[in-house]
């Protein structure tokens, strides 16, 4: 029984932390959210120089080879530093598919590019009716003449309109809700017969509304067996449920002291918020709270890298915790904070922002104690 | 023990719910039904057709222009108001400075705003909150120094909602520092924003609004006339102020509207596509709201009987303003898991009239995070959650 | 819009608060707890003399002819005075039962000695597999050749050792949850084939387990048309959950103000408990639900005397909702009183165990939150 | 970062289910599946069985009698333990007494008083709460003057669990009054049961049972030997056995084995009748228990941990008491719930062996209401969870 970390692990976090501490200040990140861009393509270019984008690729591929402990390390202090590049949709999702994929081309050529900082990717895989449910796929890919024509729509596509290249999960057979059937495809973003209409996201990222229109897509797109793809990107979902649940508990830690910090040094009545009981007892359920998160996701981490069978019940597990847990916890720090909490100059206000949407994406609370109760 | 309405209430309902479906400008509500964020012309328009109907002080006194109602007639307006999905009345002038006025103020002061507040001619804003008082409002440090005929005015006001379309301030202000107790030494005065040396900041809110400002005041001089009552009895007068704010401050009305609204497309979803899987886990979520909010109307209805016979209300108005914002708050929660994916997107445009492109979702959908988000103020401002425990503490434990 | 009382029941209300604050004293109460009566036939008789045991049946069985607010104002009482005798079983459910029953004879002979204070009576309606299933009734009683023989087995049918009269529900005919099909039955306790096991409940009543093995009954023991009883049972039921809603209100009321008491005189770090402001907000909680309580249950009385549709889902909401919050008040205020809330010798014990088995009873939080559902 | 169980860690599992299975009393695992009340002799015999296999020091060192066990080891234990549906040991003696006798004891009283503890020949209770005492121990009274070779002990100590059973009581007691804070003139005595001047009030508490007791001190002479380490550092040493008191506090392993007993005995009623109509709505309660236990599993075992690395336990062993006691109740919440009408009768002796009549459910429903109102005091005793989130605060927030 040991949690402590590693030598490599420890050096690994140091440099995240130090890095992020020098050059990843609140004020400059804001004017990057609040640009046309909608994130830095200069820090991008650190994150592979850092080697953050060779992360979670195997060795083999000339990457890092880090397991869940390495990325729950990045992930944790992206999130206390509130990064808004999109290392996930890039790395984890994208890159996941295209790393379990069976595409030895794609998967050679395409992820030494990640690496390298210079191509960006999506996973498209909601859909308008899906709701959370990965094998509700209507958009379909169908036999033409040569290859097969696609058609569809995906919403809420992260990092849409900055990728290069799409992951696309599309029914090559089956009913719209059949596991089998689904084929993913990685093709390029300019492809004839993609259309993308971008937008902000509430948490002031990037996403897109994408629609497929007849596109041509055949063998060499295919990055799962035909009608198979569904493992893969359940396996995908997984770790970045994972990664998300990570970033989350960065922030819960960010905004438990935060809070605490603010109310030593916010005077009202004469003295400083912090002393006053009834709110000392709530920001002890903040910390209460962020180490039990902490307990599950150590817990899950674990069980993945021991690749132990009730993995798919531990991260459903956290994820419903954190989902709850965390929205509960950003709600105090507003409390907490008072009128300064809800302003958009502060960090708390997008921290909390950021929890709020961790908690939907890849399934909310409500649905991740569904899979739980399914999986128990 | 009854909540029967007689027959002449119910005539009135029926009177009241024709007025918004008819009289009141429809394209106003056809906005709030679609989430667009409504201009302060809508605003005026909307209060102005009350005014017209006569309508506009629905808590004044008949002397002063006002409705003149019974507990009652103020429950069924402010019930069919928010049934047609009206927009609220914006309170500083019609609930806070006109009652005010009207108490404490001079003749001539009466003469000269009451009219323009009525009408929505003349828009108003609270000058209450300070950067270093919040919660402890009476540590306010915003000076009033007698100069002749003049006050002149120094320090900063903040969270000042919609202070950037105002026409006049409110505002409680130290014109006496050689006090026993801070909340002594305070008036109650009223500001033109045109004023020389008033400036103002927005302040952008989480979801990236421009509602509130801090407002500065740099050497602001005064006509004394603009004093409200005596000098140094301020803190009194905004006290009957904070009572005024907390009328309808619970918004059941509009709280049961919007879960018939969430069952509705609860249903819909269910319908085609998109509804959480446990269909019934939600609607048990909804009904725990809707119980939860079916006694907070009767606690409502019982501070309304209880003020009626002509008792003050009691600490039972701190918990509509508690449990309200808890019970908005919760709802606003439902929404956004309802919505799932559809929150996400932040296009607020897409609902404006000449937007070109597609509406990635149902309103109420695309609403649901942005509203989520706003509203995480309500338990903060108009005294926090925290404040009005306390006031209740106090109140029931006697200490 | 009127939440006042009229001068009647201002002095019903009045006239019961003085009886019990000078007759009814918590160390005496508890002296009849620990004996073998159960209760006190004393006080029986003077709840008659009172005319309580009249109270909800019409004028002419010369009654009292309360209705739903009159029975609110002395369940709130019998609530705030602990009071062990046995009303709810005699007088609500028992004489409910005849009292909308369509046993003319039975209903005048009975009624008239239960006002008296001469008979009691016991409502057996539960089994074993029912839960909290009106319907749901195997209890059978099966033609013979000259009448029906009663064969089955009641659970905890409150009062059953010292009635004299027990009301049954009987299958006559259906399956088990069929609707139709239930009679009910009035019979003489001590009939032959009646074997009663009483036991003391947890909150200090008096319950009874009833085996029904072979007993005779006929016409003239029907109190409902023949397969038609369900529809009484379920109003004597509503009516009831009525009368413990408000008894439950009356102890949320007595638990709130002796826990402020209580931590206004208890010193501990050399100040009373009430300055922790800690304790003050949860204090306030209590308050808030007590009062939020008792708008419900004024709105399910209004509701009621008011004949509106929706009676059935405001009693359910009022269930609901007094369960969940009554049980968290009842658990706050022995948190509150520390090491003497735990103790059989204090008075808040006892209303903690009362206010949760009225949690149990007529079906708990989690049931009633379905029928709301249902209704609404 | 890992915590896989090594190959002897796993050997040593085995043989600890062996001997829970095997040499264990099995007629008192017997009476904890039938819910039925041990008696003293039942933990004893119990506990010496324990002993003789010599595992009644889990947390004492080897030199004097204990296992030496590793945190993993013991971690291990206490799930075994669980799993086999064991009596907690009685902490009086082995988890709090010994502990300081050990560490602060002079050599007469080690030899004198770890034997018996170990072996439980002797019965230790804890005189700490006193009347007027309860979250503010360090406000007590009792007083022990000195006289010649002897102490007088004069005072009432209360909330003595398992007193009745006792042979010896820890206490503490002030022997100095002169004091600038109250934590200091405290000290830590030794009280043989039968002396002179001590008598017993049972408190019977809310369930009817007899578990504990005020113990009342009139001029107890005891001798002055039976002073523990320095007079006057008794807070000191009282502090040191809290933290012993803490571990296993979280009881994870038992509310695991309780909460899968819940899953069964939720099939088995939806098999055979009495399950609640949406069965789902209660398997969900059920997980979100489990997944907080499954949170406070994790943090203990980080406790013990960074405890096995040579760190003193932070706050944490806090939130082990916080929500462990909580979880319990919650688990104590959904037998009750689960129970239905099962959990009325108030008929404990329906599962003795010689009961005549027939019992009238299954005996988790029977107990349920029971062991609800019981275990309301775990959050009160060993420092109420109040007093826990004011240490949390004091460590974390640093006020």
């Amino acid at each position: 029984m040991d949690f402590s970390l590693n030598d490599d692990q420890t050096m690994l976090r140091d440099s995240i932390v130090q890095y992020l501490g020098k050059s990843y200040a609140f004020e400059k990140r804001m004017e990057v959210v609040d640009s046309s861009a909608g994130f830095s393509r200069d820090k991008w270019a650190d994150f592979a120089e850092l080697g953050w984008l060779s992360l979670p690729f195997e060795e083999q591929l000339d990457g890092f080879g880090g397991g869940p402990i390495e990325m729950m390390l990045l992930m944790q202090e992206l999130g206390k530093g509130l990064v808004i590049e999109p290392y996930l949709a890039t790395v984890v999702l994208g890159g996941g598919c295209l790393a379990r994929g069976n595409n030895e081309k794609l998967r050679g050529s395409l992820i030494a590019k990640v690496m390298a900082g210079e191509i960006h990717l999506a996973l498209a895989y909601a859909e308008a009716q899906s709701r959370f449910e990965l094998a509700h796929v209507e958009c379909r890919a169908t036999e033409a003449s040569d290859g097969l024509l696609l058609d569809g729509e995906k919403i809420v596509v992260m990092n849409g309109a900055a990728a290069d290249y799409l992951v696309v999960s599309a029914r090559t057979s089956g009913e719209q809700d059949d596991p089998n059937g689904i084929t993913l495809f990685c093709i390029e973003a300019g492809r004839q017969g993609i259309e993308r209409s971008s937008y902000k996201t509430v948490d002031g990222m990037e996403a897109a509304h994408i629609r497929f229109e007849g596109v041509r897509v055949d063998a060499s797109d295919q990055i799962s067996a035909r009608d198979e793809g569904l493992a893969i990107l359940e396996n995908v979902i997984r770790d970045a449920t994972l990664a998300v649940c990570s970033e989350a508990l960065g922030i819960m830690e960010a905004l438990t002291y935060k809070t605490i910090e603010y109310t030593k040094n916010r005077q009202q009545f004469g003295v400083p918020l912090s002393s006053f009981q009834a709110l000392q007892h709530r920001m002890v359920e903040m910390f209460m709270e962020l180490e039990q998160s902490r307990s599950l996701l150590l817990r899950a981490v674990i069980k993945c890298h021991e690749k132990a069978p009730d993995r798919a019940a531990a991260i459903a597990a956290l994820k419903y915790y954190i989902g709850t847990a965390g929205r509960k916890l950003g709600e105090e720090a507003v409390q907490l904070h008072g009128g300064m909490g809800v302003t958009y100059e502060m960090d708390i206000a997008h921290y909390f922002k950021r929890l709020t949407v961790i908690d939907t994406l890849f399934g909310n609370s409500d649905y991740q104690m569904n899979r739980f109760v399914a999986a128990a | 023990m009854h909540v029967t309405f007689s027959d002449s209430e119910q005539q009135f309902q029926t009177e009241v719910r024709e007025f918004f479906s008819q009289e009141y400008p429809q394209d106003v509500l056809q906005k709030m039904h679609d989430g667009i964020m409504l201009e302060k012309e809508d605003f005026v328009r909307g209060q102005k057709a009350i005014y017209e109907k006569g309508w506009a002080g629905v808590n004044w006194p008949e002397e002063y222009g006002g409705t003149g109602w019974s507990a009652t007639q103020k429950h069924i307006f402010y019930e069919e108001m928010a049934a047609a999905n009206c927009p609220s009345i914006v309170p500083f002038g019609l609930s806070m400075v006109g009652p005010v006025i009207y108490t404490y103020g001079s003749e001539a002061q009466k003469q000269k705003f009451l009219p323009g507040i009525l009408s929505s001619d003349e828009w108003w804003c609270q000058g209450y909150s300070e950067p270093g008082s919040g919660s402890d409002l009476a540590s306010l440090k915003m000076r009033a120094e007698r100069d002749g005929d003049e006050y002149v005015l120094n320090g900063t006001k903040t969270w000042t909602t919609l202070a950037q379309h105002a026409d006049w301030m409110f505002l409680l202000a130290r014109t006496n520092t050689d006090v026993a107790r801070k909340q002594e030494g305070i008036s109650f005065l009223l500001v033109k924003m045109d004023a020389p040396g008033i400036s103002l900041t927005p302040i952008i809110t989480l979801d990236g609004e421009h509602e509130i400002n801090s407002v500065f005041f740099d050497n602001v001089r005064i006509p004394a006339d603009q004093l409200v009552g005596e000098e140094g009895k301020g803190w009194t007068y905004g006290k009957l102020l904070l009572t005024h704010e907390r009328a309808n401050i619970a918004g059941v009305a509009v709280s049961q509207n919007r879960l018939e609204d969430l069952k509705s497309l609860l249903a819909q979803k269910q319908a085609s596509g998109g509804a959480p899987r446990e269909v019934n886990t939600f609607a048990r979520k909804i009904a725990h709201v809707e119980i939860q909010l079916h006694a907070l109307e009767y606690t409502e209805l019982r501070t309304l009987a209880s003020v009626a016979t002509g008792k003050a209300p009691g600490p039972e108005s701190s918990i509509l303003k508690i449990k309200g914002t808890e019970i908005q708050q919760a709802i606003d929660n439902l929404y956004y898991e309802l919505a799932g994916y559809n929150a996400i997107p932040y296009l607020r445009e897409q609902f404006a009239a000449d937007y070109p492109g597609q509406q990635l979702a149902e309103s109420t959908d695309a609403w649901a995070a942005l509203r989520y988000f706003n509203f995480r103020k309500a338990s903060i401002y108009g005294g926090s959650n925290e404040i009005q425990k306390n006031i209740i503490a106090k109140a029931v434990l006697g200490v």
